[in-house]
């Protein structure tokens, strides 16, 4: 039982670009790459300027985190080619149930990133409105979302959006999780309600081969894709680092979902190149050799490398120069944006507890603004 | 404050230390416009009128659709409304209450059966960090409508895990509300008053008094009902205040008659709430009669005795004889059934304490 | 998504005794047919007394629910021959966690079924103790022992009670379960756990087809056998009216386990022909055709026209009279043994909560022992 | 009752409503024979010592290995005594206490460490409903040592779930034991004693105090430690009695010291244990100081406060000048970290509610 078992060779893996940055155009079994072979300079360039943008904010949130303004960060560093390629392939109507990393999701739904970092700054548990983007909110009990996009799937079941044709009415819903998640009973169970009511779930796990400290060999003695089939649905491993498998194989899995073809697994197997968070260590447990073999395999650089040799020097240049600045610019409103959140009133957090008034609660908001208010005077 | 069909008046002849004395059976209230049903079919009734009247309402549980529930509280609903809002769920308690929180954030209003107290236990987390706290996680932007039933209590002669009173977990929760009703009239109403409720409520229906039966308004307006939270003086005394809810009331009640026929004036609140506490009611109670007796089958380390002894005992200090007392189950896992009669409070046990709070 | 989703034509499924009552002596993959082939008539003729012993001690349970002996019975009617096959495949040293419906295995285990009757009667929640018969206790909550099973197995891989090729030593732990249990987490759980830990563990489930009152598809999408692969192990499904079938799948599972090579799946294909418990009514949910068709292949009719078909015919007639004096004389003990089984004293139920003393505990259980000693006054 | 090197006694100091008045700084207590050291390095010496007594003591939970858990209790464990005793579990927590209770069955002593209080959910059911309850069920025929190692409460500023203190749910559940150590004298003491129970016991430790510091006697036998579930009374008093655990009683030790420079002689009582709780202790200070003030994390409502202030009043009713009064957390989901300052009990309310008690 060593890592090969369920390691990157253990299982075939869909990749549409290379290591190296070479497209593959044909070849793999579920028809992946011509789903994917409508894709052009412009729209490989965008993915790279997504990924660049969800790679600096990231920088930027580890930065802040740092300088405290930030209690905590949990990086997608290594992680932003399977997190761009899955935004890509949504319609605007599919729903996304998160953990606690998908920022490269949660930008790619048009989410404002200051949005994302008061929940680690620690002035809300919340922070966003789901319904407007279709990203619900971050949850941190590993798997719990999983049930809710079932949950959820079911209800656009009952609601008549799968199947019937219109694409802008059929509706997929993405369950975000880890590769720890896996281990968790309410995963399974999760999978169990998916296949019984055909539900359309797309499960998209990030393998990215660590759950804080434990490596994959601790959570399961498979590569994790097979898991689906004895689930009674189909399971996928996409090289994660790929930004164009992952939009191929995850719109797959969303298309399937949304003609009523109920649920998919999707493995991306990718990397967590910073630590756990800005709390963990990484020395305490894996070592340099692997994290340089994975910073060389960097999925920014992968289609930099493509974008390199499909275009003119000097265009791609300028290209790059642009992303940047436009990098630096978002960063730079992040940056204001974080600092100037206002900390909440003490008494907010007896809002929306109920929506219907509770007078244990009342009693207690008001003996809270007393106190606050003598607290002054104090 | 009286409503018509209370079961719990009818019901109220002392069964236990009732050779000591004779005792008056209390006249029956009905009128016309109710209907004599039991607890359960109450629910059952109130079930289908909330899914008549809200097609967003659907049932999910083990065994609900063709079976109708093991205790037939779903009976016939699924034949009416379909697979599809009454549906037989896999065996999975954490995903009957996941997948609700799913369903609620997707505009739906999920009622779901946990098919007995003791088996709520994995749906736990979903309840505790998901559930109870999304509302004040999603900060305004959604609710979480969603109703958990759960049959609760001891006394029917069941095997582990079937007699339990597990209340006080989720009262201690902040962000859920938990009611018991103790009547078929309340049953009808509370679970209607639920399932309309923008936040999560938990119906804890007591078992034993499926059974039980009572006049029903079945075709008045909801909102005649009381709120949803306000608990009841169910007989009105001077003496002593004994509270109860759920499967005790009854016992209450009849504990009352019987004191009544030994002399002592003993008022009866049924809380029908938990979660909150309508301790306003309680307390206008105990400022009058200085005396509190609390019975509950759960444990009564940490039970819901413990909360309404203390915040009581806050409150009307300088009016109280005597302390707060509390007759409830014993701090042991729900014993075997042949002897359950000795874990769960009794008639006599709550005279006993009556006795206890009068002496002194 | 129909019935022939997971139903018994939807999997391969070892079969050593067809439903006619032949011998299947080879042609199976897994080398089954072999496994008892060395099993001759005296085998078989014990196997069958045991099924006959275990559905004769079900029926007088039954008898004794009706005349209110007993608060509850579960019955095993229809899976005999999985519980004793599974029973006679293990080695005195293994272990079973069982579920509430084993009597078969339970039995097997030299248990009295007195003894096993008790918390149906409502005199204890317990009522044996697991380390005499390697039988543990009954267990309520669905799945709940299926991670006590491998927790247990995993104390026995550190007590190197695996791997020595001491037939006397290595140790497989059986843990049962039901088609319903399969949706709960927790079973998920104990496959992770069992897989990563290459635990000796044994899953088996009898998939009866029935939760209470629903089917198996309800709880599952492909058929259940195939989930043990997801979970880095193999899964075999197999005719679980055929004892011969059972003893040789569960045999293999079990050696596979002592020997270190990990977790198996095993699921016994069966049925449950009386109701959930006394409790229920099948006629709500299941047709009288469906229990018919069952009622045709009972598996103690399948053995016994093997036997038949295999000797003497007043040979076999007075086996099967013997078998049944004994059956009688075995119910006659249990109908007396039962109704003489005491009720506990009420202050029982403080014992045994804690090992060491606890003051609230004491001063309850002095409590009521005053109370009761007082109200015979009363 | 005043062991050595009891960190509180150091950590008295004042350190609100400090500006008001003076105060004295008690005397540092020590021996020669104990070391200064963490709350957080006294388990991880409590755990080596359990360990090398007795190799049936295994550790089980996620990331305990080679990182040494998230708050390096652990460390260096797994690299001493191997893979097989120090376990890093999948990310499964019903997985851990489940087969915890499997391995207790096999003989062995599984010490599990939930990564946070708000992570313990998920194993709910495992605990409540099998760990909890299978010494009676096995009626005799086996016991379950299992240690349940759970950092919890608030004040660490950190983001949802890992903030929470649940003792309430496990202290209503009969079966367990609770414990909470407030010192790295305690918390030594106690997790040994736990790991020596051969009754499932749970250690919350107070995280925020993880890295407090106080002298710990890592030598003497453990016959010497006080009782697992002995209160203990921290700092003697005449006027009113302040009941703390866990995270609050520096809180506690520091209120008391104040409120002596405003003339007022607090008694404070660490419970170290909430189930069972040593009533006796507090009974026997509220009965001299007739006044009594509980302080937890924990919401109030139906918080151990709720059964102290019942017991307290049922015992000492006569003796109370005042009522019980509790400072505790909101009826609300523990807050973001920029508010939990105001979610969680200061040494001002502390002080408050000291004043309304002295003042009725
Ligand atoms: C139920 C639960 N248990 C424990 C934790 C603590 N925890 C936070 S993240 C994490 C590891 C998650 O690993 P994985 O699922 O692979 O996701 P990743 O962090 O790698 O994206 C753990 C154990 C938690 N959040 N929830
Ligand atoms: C956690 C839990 N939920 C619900 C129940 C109620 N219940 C008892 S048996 C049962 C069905 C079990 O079906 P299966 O696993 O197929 O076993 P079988 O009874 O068929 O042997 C249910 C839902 C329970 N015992 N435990
Ligand atoms: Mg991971
Ligand atoms: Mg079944």
């Amino acid at each position: 039982m060593g890592p090969e078992a369920v390691g990157s060779t253990a299982a075939p893996m869909v990749q549409l670009l290379t290591p190296a940055g070479e497209r593959v155009t044909s070849g793999d079994d579920g028809g992946y790459a011509e789903r994917v072979e409508h894709l052009g300079l412009d729209d490989l360039r965008d993915r790279y300027r997504r990924m660049a943008l969800v790679r600096r904010v990231d920088v930027e949130a580890t930065a802040l985190q740092r300088q405290g303004e930030l209690a905590l960060w949990a990086s997608c560093s290594g992680q932003e080619a399977a997190q761009v390629g899955a935004a890509a392939a949504l319609a605007r109507q599919d729903h996304v149930f998160p953990s606690y990393r998908e920022h490269g999701i949660a930008i790619g739904r048009g989410l404002d990133p200051v949005a994302l970092l008061q929940l680690y700054r620690g002035t809300t548990h919340g922070g966003w409105d789901p319904a407007a983007s279709g990203f619900h909110l971050y949850t941190l009990v590993i798997g719990a979302q999983t049930l809710h996009a079932t949950g959820y799937a079911m209800g656009v079941q009952r609601d008549g959006a799968v199947g019937t044709g219109d694409p802008a009415r059929d509706t997929a819903v993405l369950a975000c999780f880890g590769d720890g998640a896996t281990a968790q009973g309410e995963v399974s169970e999760a999978m169990v309600w998916a296949g019984v009511f055909n539900a359309p779930v797309v499960f998209f796990c990030q393998n990215n081969q660590w759950a804080i400290s434990e490596p994959n060999e601790r959570q399961m003695r498979a590569p994790l894709a097979r898991r689906a089939e004895g689930f009674g649905f189909p399971g996928v491993r996409v090289d994660g680092n790929d930004v164009l498998a992952v939009e191929a194989v995850v719109g797959a899995a969303a298309d399937r979902a949304r003609a009523g073809e109920g649920p998919m697994l999707v493995e991306a197997w990718t990397y967590r190149m910073a630590a756990h968070t800005t709390s963990d260590d990484t020395s305490r447990y894996r070592d340099r050799g692997e994290e340089q073999h994975w910073r060389e395999r960097d999925p920014l650089d992968r289609l930099e490398a493509h974008l390199r040799a499909t275009g003119d020097d000097d265009d791609h240049a300028a290209f790059l120069a642009d992303v940047t600045a436009e990098a630096d610019a978002v960063a730079e409103r992040v940056r204001r944006g974080v600092r100037a959140l206002p900390d909440p009133e003490p008494t907010s957090m007896f809002d929306h507890v109920y929506a219907d008034p509770h007078p244990l609660v009342e009693e207690e908001r008001a003996w809270l603004a007393d106190w606050v208010a003598a607290g002054e005077e104090r | 404050m009286n409503a018509p069909g209370h079961a719990l008046t009818a019901a109220a002849a002392p069964r236990s230390r009732a050779e000591r004395a004779p005792h008056e059976r209390p006249a029956v209230h009905s009128t016309p416009r109710t209907t004599e049903t039991t607890l359960a079919k109450a629910i059952t009734a109130g079930l289908r009128r909330a899914m008549e009247e809200d097609e967003k309402v659907l049932l999910v549980g083990e065994d609900i659709g063709r079976l109708g529930g093991v205790f037939r509280v779903t009976d016939g609903l699924q034949k009416d409304f379909g697979e599809d809002r009454v549906v037989d769920s896999p065996l999975s308690e954490a995903g009957i209450v996941g997948t609700a929180v799913g369903l609620a954030l997707r505009g739906y209003r999920p009622v779901c059966e946990i098919q007995f107290d003791g088996f709520i236990f994995p749906a736990f987390s979903e309840i505790v960090t998901q559930l109870a706290k999304m509302g004040a996680r999603l900060g305004g932007a959604g609710r979480l409508p969603v109703v958990l039933r759960v049959p609760y209590g001891g006394g029917i002669g069941a095997v582990e895990h079937h007699s339990e009173s597990p209340e006080a977990l989720f009262a201690h929760t902040p962000g859920l509300r938990v009611v018991t009703p103790a009547t078929p009239q309340d049953a009808y109403w509370m679970t209607q008053q639920a399932v309309r409720s923008d936040d999560p409520v938990m119906v804890f229906e007591p078992k034993r008094r499926y059974w039980d039966k009572g006049a029903v308004d079945l075709v008045g307006p909801l909102d005649a009902a009381p709120p949803l939270h306000a608990a009841r003086v169910v007989r009105p005394g001077d003496d002593l205040t004994l509270v109860a809810y759920g499967p005790t009331v009854r016992l209450a009640v009849e504990a009352a008659a019987i004191a009544a026929t030994e002399g002592t004036s003993v008022e009866v609140v049924d809380l029908r709430s938990v979660s909150p506490l309508d301790t306003a009611t309680v307390e206008a109670s105990v400022a009058r009669t200085g005396r509190c007796v609390v019975v509950h089958e759960a444990p009564t380390f940490l039970g819901l005795g413990a909360e309404l002894a203390a915040r009581i005992t806050e409150r009307c200090f300088y009016a109280l004889e005597a302390p707060v007392l509390r007759v409830g189950g014993f701090a042991v896992p729900y014993p075997a059934a042949r002897i359950e009669e000795h874990y769960l409070p009794d008639v006599d046990r709550v005279l006993d304490a009556v006795d206890r709070s009068m002496a002194s």
